[in-house]
């Protein structure tokens, strides 16, 4: 087997977390989502890693999970903060930002 | 170094902005007789300015020069000729006139609102446009020009949007969309032009690799700078929808009625007798001297539209019921004679247009600011709700028909000279043209009349009855402008002496001479 | 001496700045410094006058040079007066009846408010018309023939309460402006042809340049005198002018701003000269309007527009002989002075005739008046007698000069202009003997009027004050209104003898106008007994018409001719339906297509930006996840774009 | 030769299997996560896709990032995220109706569109040869990526930590509420509510006159109408409240049925039940009246 597998896997993963944030309503599902990018993004970056010969790739991985885990507790709060004066986790009704 | 007098003269009128604006809200009363202060001072700068000029010496005078954006050749470039000369004179005599025609243009409603602050603004933005007019006069810098140019739309913008006439025949709600209206529709038309001027400057940089005028002058007549014929029509082009745009040339001229009709008289005054003088003024100085080929070739073309605008306008202003859109129509019409005097390529052309720009300044200002006095006391622009005022205000009526004499050019007053010469330096070279364009006075005389019979002669409406004549601090507006107007009208010499080397060096640049005479009989 | 000259400008001008910026301070003495500076210009024109009497013939011409006007490269305009025996004739002229007329005004006005301002713009109208005659250049006539459309302007709209005098006043305005439109053409056309404007230069090269480039000046010319005239075409703001205080009809619209047309044309006679196909239209213009004028006077029953159809008339004359070359110069100058005394003493009798009766202008109800005024009765008779040619009088001697020189431009023209001329002549004596014995013979048709006619409108914004419903008491008018007319009428009767005796005036002004015997095919004599006879015969039909019989005191409906004539011939009618209205409906076309298709498509422009905008906006729903799918397919679209660019 | 080695530049038969199968799980486990209508159940699926990503890593030479994808992501985001999801509500279940116009049918596409766009792109490069971990890894992943981490990259690494600290902040600032006054007691409310006068005696017992006994089924009103104040406010906000305002009717119509069909004679036409004429409002109007 060729490991470029893993990147078809990595992008049909992210593929498939990329539309799940444009279908889902949920702000947390959408979140999930986003992790699920991110997971195949950091997939992909082993994968070079390996292909290359080198540790960079796993570098960025390890920052990208530091990000997300930044982005998880910034963005749980504010859904949290958000359900607390609307009541409701779904992104479509912050839907202020219009005419 | 001698002392930046040139930048003296820009500067004073910014930095009376600056302390207007700052002035308290409580002492709006020392906010206005700061800006006064600082016109009169900024006039005094403009009359050294017009004393230290010789006519007979170089072409630009009392230059600076100084370096601004290195990376492309932008200079801080200053110098005026025979023409900048007359034009920041007017400027300078205009604003007082102004300020003290709007000194209560901007008060507070009601009284006693301590918090008031626009009164500040207002003639913080007067004095903000001249300071950027007085500039745009200057710049010999194509970029420089370009950045004040444009600049002095954003106070114009405000003084047109925000500060009305008091009253309004149909209710403040009406009056406030009509004037954002004006504002918004002025401020788009003289973007677009500004834009594509823009593009014309770029494109100038591109091909002569520098803004400076004298040096592209300079290049563009010993031939060192040659531009593909092409290149320079569309470029002309470029500059001169712009400057179009601000004289206003028929048919981009749909924005002066509104925003003259919706701003207060002094703003009117401001917009049509010294802001759209810089785009005359601009087409002297920048279409004549750096597309001189293209200038001509656009000539027939333009003097068609100056001649639709000198009838056209004047024909609207006949159809109009307001008063302040027949004043702004009949500036149309006077824009079409300055435009027409300039492309006429004749020294009586564009001396005349020179002078035109000055004496219709002044005679605008008569007509426009007393009609500002004159609704002010009604409380309606209509012409429908006046009449007989001669009878109950006699020194009103007696300025107004002063100021309508100088708009219908009757000699003895300065409009006179001016449109008689550029009715014949246009004569001289294209008379089918100068014919045409000479039905423009008779139109003239029949709107001036038509409104002055409708608003002033006639039976007395009650409405009237009580109108109060002009109060000294109006006569001190108008007495000046009319000793002018007289005084420009009987020796026009002084400033036609200021403005003839200028006109000779431009028609140099354009390669043209005067036509001879016939019979050289006075030889 | 020539230093004198700006003062003849001086002296009224000043009077006009005092009395109009004076304000109320002024009121008391107002009448009095106008009067006074009108006549100080006066003497200051006799002691020029004295001067050139003191002069050698071909030395009288002075010039002043004040100062450089508008210098401009080869446009080269001076402030320069001159005065040659021409212009002194007119100084006199204008001066003189100028200040008898002051004189009149200071009783005639005595109940108006605004007296001073009335005497402000006389002496205004005084410095203007100086201007005119003494500029030495067309541009600076220029300025001059403005300022007395000006002072004409507000002197008819004196009365500016009343609409009708405020539309007639801008009638005139606009009218003579048309006609300025003429002489600003004609100055352009100078300037191209021979550099300059001033007379002596361009009078003296006309002979450098085409007859076309001639004939095309003389026209503008004459367009110009047209306007200000009051020839046909555009004589129509005459009639409506009368709206203005009787004393400016007797000066500026009888006496002297209407006879400028005339100085401009002889003034230019070099010019014409040499230009035949002008003289012919100045001729047929003149002949034209002399007839048109006297019909128009047969019919008007308000007395000043009869007078006013009259002076048409009689500038008919004038221009008649002006257009007839060296030949009429003289006499039509000639005519223009005595017309000036015979008519100013018309108009002021007539004036004085208002004045005693309510300012009644109906000459439907006057009558027997010769009992109650008997100096007004007097000079106006005198003055009537002189207009008709009585011989012996002013307008016999200047108005049978005028027909022989039209007799002598011979051929076919010469018959048809000479005829038009004797024909006026009867016609004048037809209309001046009705205006005469309806206003001063036959009953008393003013006594026991039961209510005020509503045809004619009553001029004097004092008639309602005064009570019109009252049955006037006709009075002589005051001394100082009588001392004028009685002036004016001595002038009336020996002006025209004492010029023409030993051809003073032929002598006087032949070195400026130039001369030349006229030889009509018939015999002088013959052409004087033919005048003689028409002027009979005009008399005698008039009083056929109203000596015998009584006036209707209402105006019967008249023939077809008649009712066009009341109607100054339909011409105001014409210039009503097709400038007025069509003018109205251009504009009000204009505007709208100002605003629907100029505005429009700048509007349109806006407008579909916005909607545009508009739809392009609902894109920005304001659903993050829609933004997000534009932004996954814009992602979308570069990694596409990426792969093509590799490809390729 | 170390599976260390091995893992590093080629790949096993076993590696392959494991690969398919467990790519099989990443695949479902994230088109659960997408699809699957609990909050829950998607991210108990994101999960199981993680903890398949960290057997990935492993395979591929990461071992440092495979434990930490265990640890940190599955372990402890994985964790808040359930964590949120309990508390805004387990069986809140997300609708999968689409409400924004074309918006799914769009995204779909776009998703199809990229996918395929970023598959050919892969299978267009040129990736055969692969360089293998071996050496990178000779002194200890752990080590390798330290080293790395702590030159090359300190500044990222520092300004992560920034980065994590600052985020912590936020997310207090964002969910902490600070109380600025003293809470009140007992007595003040009560005093605030006799005060108000808006609902004064005690919230209604669910299902008190009802003949259902449970909190999330409103009690009726005597109109017959579900008083919605008696039912829990967190319950009423999710939107759990169980309606049985009908029931009793329908199971009346339902008796009446049989009736009829059983005796065949004609029901007494029950009184026609006008709603509108006695609402809520009325009886609260009613009832201050009586007051």
């Amino acid at each position: 087997m060729n490991p470029v597998n893993y990147l078809y896997l990595a992008a049909l993963l992210f593929t498939i977390g990329a539309t799940g944030v444009l279908v889902r309503r949920n702000a947390i599902v959408v979140f999930m989502c986003i992790e699920l990018m991110l997971n195949a993004c950091n997939l992909a970056f082993v994968a070079f890693s390996r292909m290359h010969g080198n540790l960079d790739g796993q570098i960025i991985a390890f920052f990208t999970m530091v990000v997300a885990a930044a982005e998880v507790v910034v963005g749980l709060a504010i859904i949290v903060s958000l359900f607390r004066t609307r009541h409701s986790a779904s992104v479509d009704d912050a839907s202020l930002m219009k005419l | 170094m001698s002392f930046p007098l040139l930048t003296a003269t820009a500067a004073l009128p910014a930095v009376g902005a600056i302390a207007t604006a700052a002035v308290p809200a409580a002492r709006r009363t020392a906010a206005k007789w700061l800006a006064l202060l600082f016109s009169l001072a900024t006039l005094a700068l403009a009359v050294t300015v017009a004393i230290r000029f010789d006519p007979g010496g170089a072409r630009y005078q009392l230059t600076e020069s100084h370096a601004w954006i290195k990376d492309f050749g932008v200079r801080y470039e200053l110098g005026v000729d025979g023409i900048a000369v007359a034009l920041i004179a007017l400027t300078a005599v205009l604003i007082p006139f102004i300020v003290l025609a709007g000194w209560h243009d901007a008060d507070p409603l009601e009284t006693g609102n301590r918090r008031w602050r626009p009164t500040q603004g207002f003639f913080a933005l007067i004095l903000a446009v001249e300071a950027m007019v007085i500039l745009s006069f200057e710049a010999t810098d194509v970029f420089l020009f370009y950045i004040f140019f444009e600049a002095m739309l954003i106070p114009m913008y405000f003084l047109i949007g925000g500060f009305g006439d008091r009253a309004h025949a149909h209710g403040e709600e009406t009056a406030s969309t009509q004037r954002s209206y004006a504002a918004v529709k002025f401020l788009l038309y003289n973007l677009v032009g500004g834009l594509i001027m823009l593009a014309a400057v770029i494109g100038l940089y591109v091909v002569a690799g520098n803004f400076s005028l004298q040096e592209i002058a300079q290049a563009r007549a010993d031939g060192s700078l040659h531009m593909a014929t092409g290149t320079e029509r569309w470029l002309f082009l470029g500059f001169f929808f712009a400057f179009a745009v601000k004289a206003p040339l028929w048919p981009l001229h749909t924005w002066l009625p509104n925003a003259m009709g919706e701003a207060t008289a002094p703003v009117a005054v401001l917009i049509t007798a010294v802001v759209d003088k810089v785009g005359t003024f601009a087409m002297l100085r920048f279409c004549l001297q750096l597309f001189p080929g293209a200038s001509k070739w656009a000539t027939p073309v333009i003097l068609v539209l100056a001649l639709i605008s000198i009838l056209y306008g004047a024909l609207l202003a006949v159809g109009q019921r307001d008063i302040k859109r027949l004043v702004a129509y009949a500036s149309i019409s006077h824009f079409g004679f300055i435009i027409m005097g300039i492309f006429a390529m004749t020294s009586q052309g564009q001396s005349g247009a020179t002078l035109y720009m000055v004496n219709h300044g002044i005679s605008t200002a008569a007509l426009m600011l007393v009609a500002g006095f004159l609704i002010s006391r009604r409380g309606s622009r209509l012409i429908a709700d006046y009449g007989g005022v001669q009878k109950v205000a006699p020194v009103l009526a007696g300025t107004f028909l002063i100021g309508g004499l100088a708009t219908l050019s009757l000699p003895g007053l300065a409009p006179f000279v001016s449109e008689f010469l550029v009715l014949v330096g246009t004569f001289t070279r294209h008379p089918a043209i100068g014919v045409v364009a000479t039905f423009g006075i008779v139109l003239a005389a029949l709107y001036t009349l038509v409104l002055y019979q409708r608003t002033m002669t006639g039976p007395v409406k009650p409405e009237v009855a009580a109108m109060p004549d002009l109060r000294v601090r109006e006569v001190a507006v108008v007495a000046p402008l009319i000793v002018l107007l007289v005084f420009l009208g009987v020796y026009p010499k002084p400033v036609a002496d200021i403005v003839n080397p200028a006109v000779q060096q431009t028609l140099s640049d354009v390669h043209k001479k005067d036509p001879r005479p016939e019979v050289e009989a006075a030889k | 001496m020539e230093n004198l000259i700006a003062l003849l400008i001086a002296a009224p001008l000043l009077g006009a700045a005092v009395l109009l910026v004076g304000g109320r301070r002024l009121d008391a003495v107002g009448h009095w410094i106008g009067t006074l500076l009108a006549a100080a210009s006066f003497v200051v024109g006799l002691v020029l006058f004295a001067g050139l009497l003191g002069r050698g013939t071909e030395d009288r011409t002075l010039t002043q040079h004040l100062f450089s006007w508008i210098p401009v490269a080869g446009f080269q305009a001076d402030v320069t007066f001159r005065l040659d025996q021409l212009s002194m004739t007119f100084v006199l002229l204008i001066t003189g009846v100028g200040s008898l007329i002051h004189l009149y005004s200071v009783g005639y006005m005595e109940h108006d408010e605004r007296r001073r301002r009335f005497f402000g713009y006389l002496n205004l109208f005084l410095a203007a018309m100086l201007l005119l005659v003494l500029a030495d250049n067309y541009l600076l006539l220029y300025v001059g023939w403005e300022g007395v459309g000006l002072a004409s302007y507000l002197l008819i709209g004196f009365w500016q309460h009343k609409p009708s005098a405020a539309t007639a006043a801008k009638k005139a305005f606009l009218v003579n402006r048309v006609g300025d439109m003429g002489l600003s053409i004609a100055i352009m056309l100078m300037f191209t042809t021979f550099g300059t404007f001033a007379f002596g230069p361009v009078l003296g090269h006309v002979g450098d340049t085409s007859e076309g480039r001639l004939t095309a000046i003389g026209l503008m010319l004459l367009l110009a005198a047209c306007g200000k005239s009051a020839q046909v075409p555009l004589q129509s703001w005459l009639g409506d002018a009368m709206e203005g205080p009787t004393p400016v009809s007797a000066l500026i619209h009888a006496a002297t701003m209407v006879t400028a047309g005339v100085y401009l044309i002889v003034r230019s006679g070099a010019l014409f000269n040499a230009a035949p196909d002008a003289q012919l239209a100045v001729t047929v213009v003149g002949a034209v309007t002399l007839l048109f004028g006297a019909i128009v006077g047969c019919a008007k029953d308000d007395i000043k527009k009869a007078l006013a159809g009259s002076t048409m008339s009689q500038i008919g004359y004038m221009v008649l002989a002006a257009g007839l070359g060296p030949v009429g110069y003289v006499f039509a100058i000639m005519h223009l002075v005595t017309h000036g005394f015979f008519k100013a003493g018309l108009f002021l009798g007539a004036g004085s005739v208002m004045h005693a009766m309510n300012d009644e202008v109906d000459m439907r109800k006057y009558g027997g008046l010769r009992k109650y005024m008997p100096v007004t009765f007097v000079t106006f008779g005198l003055g009537y007698l002189a207009i008709i040619g009585f011989p012996g009088l002013s307008g016999f001697f200047s108005k049978d000069k005028i027909i022989e020189a039209a007799f002598a431009k011979g051929g076919t023209e010469g018959w048809i202009l000479g005829g038009a001329a004797l024909l006026g002549a009867a016609i004048t004596a037809f209309y001046m003997t009705r205006v005469m014995l309806m206003t001063f013979f036959g009953e008393e048709r003013w006594r026991n009027r039961p209510t005020p006619s509503p045809a004619e409108p009553s001029v004097e914004p004092a008639a309602e004050e005064r009570g019109e419903h009252a049955e006037p008491h006709p009075h002589e008018s005051p001394k100082v209104m009588t001392i004028p007319m009685i002036v004016l009428a001595v002038g009336s009767v020996f002006g025209g003898a004492f010029f023409s005796l030993g051809d003073r005036f032929l002598h006087w002004l032949e070195p400026v106008t130039g001369h030349q015997e006229g030889h009509p095919p018939v015999s002088a004599w013959t052409v004087t007994a033919a005048t003689l006879v028409c002027l009979v015969l005009g008399a005698g039909l008039a009083w056929a018409q109203y000596g015998r019989r009584p006036v209707p005191a209402v105006a019967p409906r008249g023939s077809l001719l008649t009712r066009a004539a009341r109607r100054d011939l339909l011409q105001d009618d014409f210039n009503h339906v097709v400038l007025v209205r069509g003018g109205e409906h251009l504009t009000r076309t204009l505007v709208y297509l100002d605003h629907s298709l100029v505005d429009g498509v700048v509007n349109g422009t806006a407008a579909s930006v916005g909607g545009l905008s508009g739809r392009l906006r609902r894109l920005q729903n304001g659903f993050a996840r829609s933004y997000a799918v534009s932004m996954f397919g814009g992602a979308a679209v570069l990694v596409a774009a990426t792969l093509l660019m590799r490809a390729v | 030769m170390t599976a260390q080695h091995l893992a590093a530049y080629s790949t096993s038969t076993g590696e392959a299997v494991q690969f398919w199968i467990l790519a099989t799980v990443a695949v479902l486990g994230a088109l659960g996560t997408v699809f699957l209508k609990r909050a829950v159940h998607s991210a108990l699926c994101l999960a199981g896709t993680m903890i398949v990503l960290a057997v990935f890593y492993l395979a591929n030479g990461a071992y440092f990032l495979g434990i930490v994808q265990i640890v940190v992501y599955t372990g402890a985001i994985m964790m808040l995220f359930l964590f949120v999801v309990m508390l805004v509500g387990v069986t809140a279940a997300d609708s999968l109706k689409e409400t924004i116009k074309g918006q799914r049918w769009l995204a779909l596409l776009c998703g199809l569109g990229f996918g395929v766009l970023l598959l050919g792109g892969i299978g267009n490069a040129s990736l055969k040869e692969f360089d293998g971990l071996a050496q990178a890894n000779a002194g200890g992943n752990v080590e390798g990526l330290a080293s790395l981490l702590f030159t090359r990259y300190v500044f990222a690494f520092e300004v992560t930590g920034a980065l994590l600290i600052t985020a912590a902040v936020g997310a207090m600032v964002l969910t902490h509420r600070e109380r600025t006054e003293r809470a009140r007691t007992q007595r003040e409310l009560a005093e605030q509510r006799i005060r108000e006068g808006t609902y004064i005696p005690p919230l209604p017992a669910p299902g008190v006159y009802a003949r259902h006994n449970a909190v999330d089924i409103a009690a009726l009103l005597p109109d017959g109408t579900p008083s919605e104040l008696s039912v829990s406010k967190t319950l009423r906000r999710r939107g759990q409240i169980r309606d049985v305002s009908r029931e009793a009717l329908n199971d009346l119509r339902a008796l009446e049925q049989r009736a009829v069909e059983r005796l065949e004679r004609k029901a007494i036409e029950p009184p026609h039940f006008k709603r509108a004429g006695f609402k809520r409002a009325d009886f609260k109007r009613a009832e201050e009246a009586s007051k």
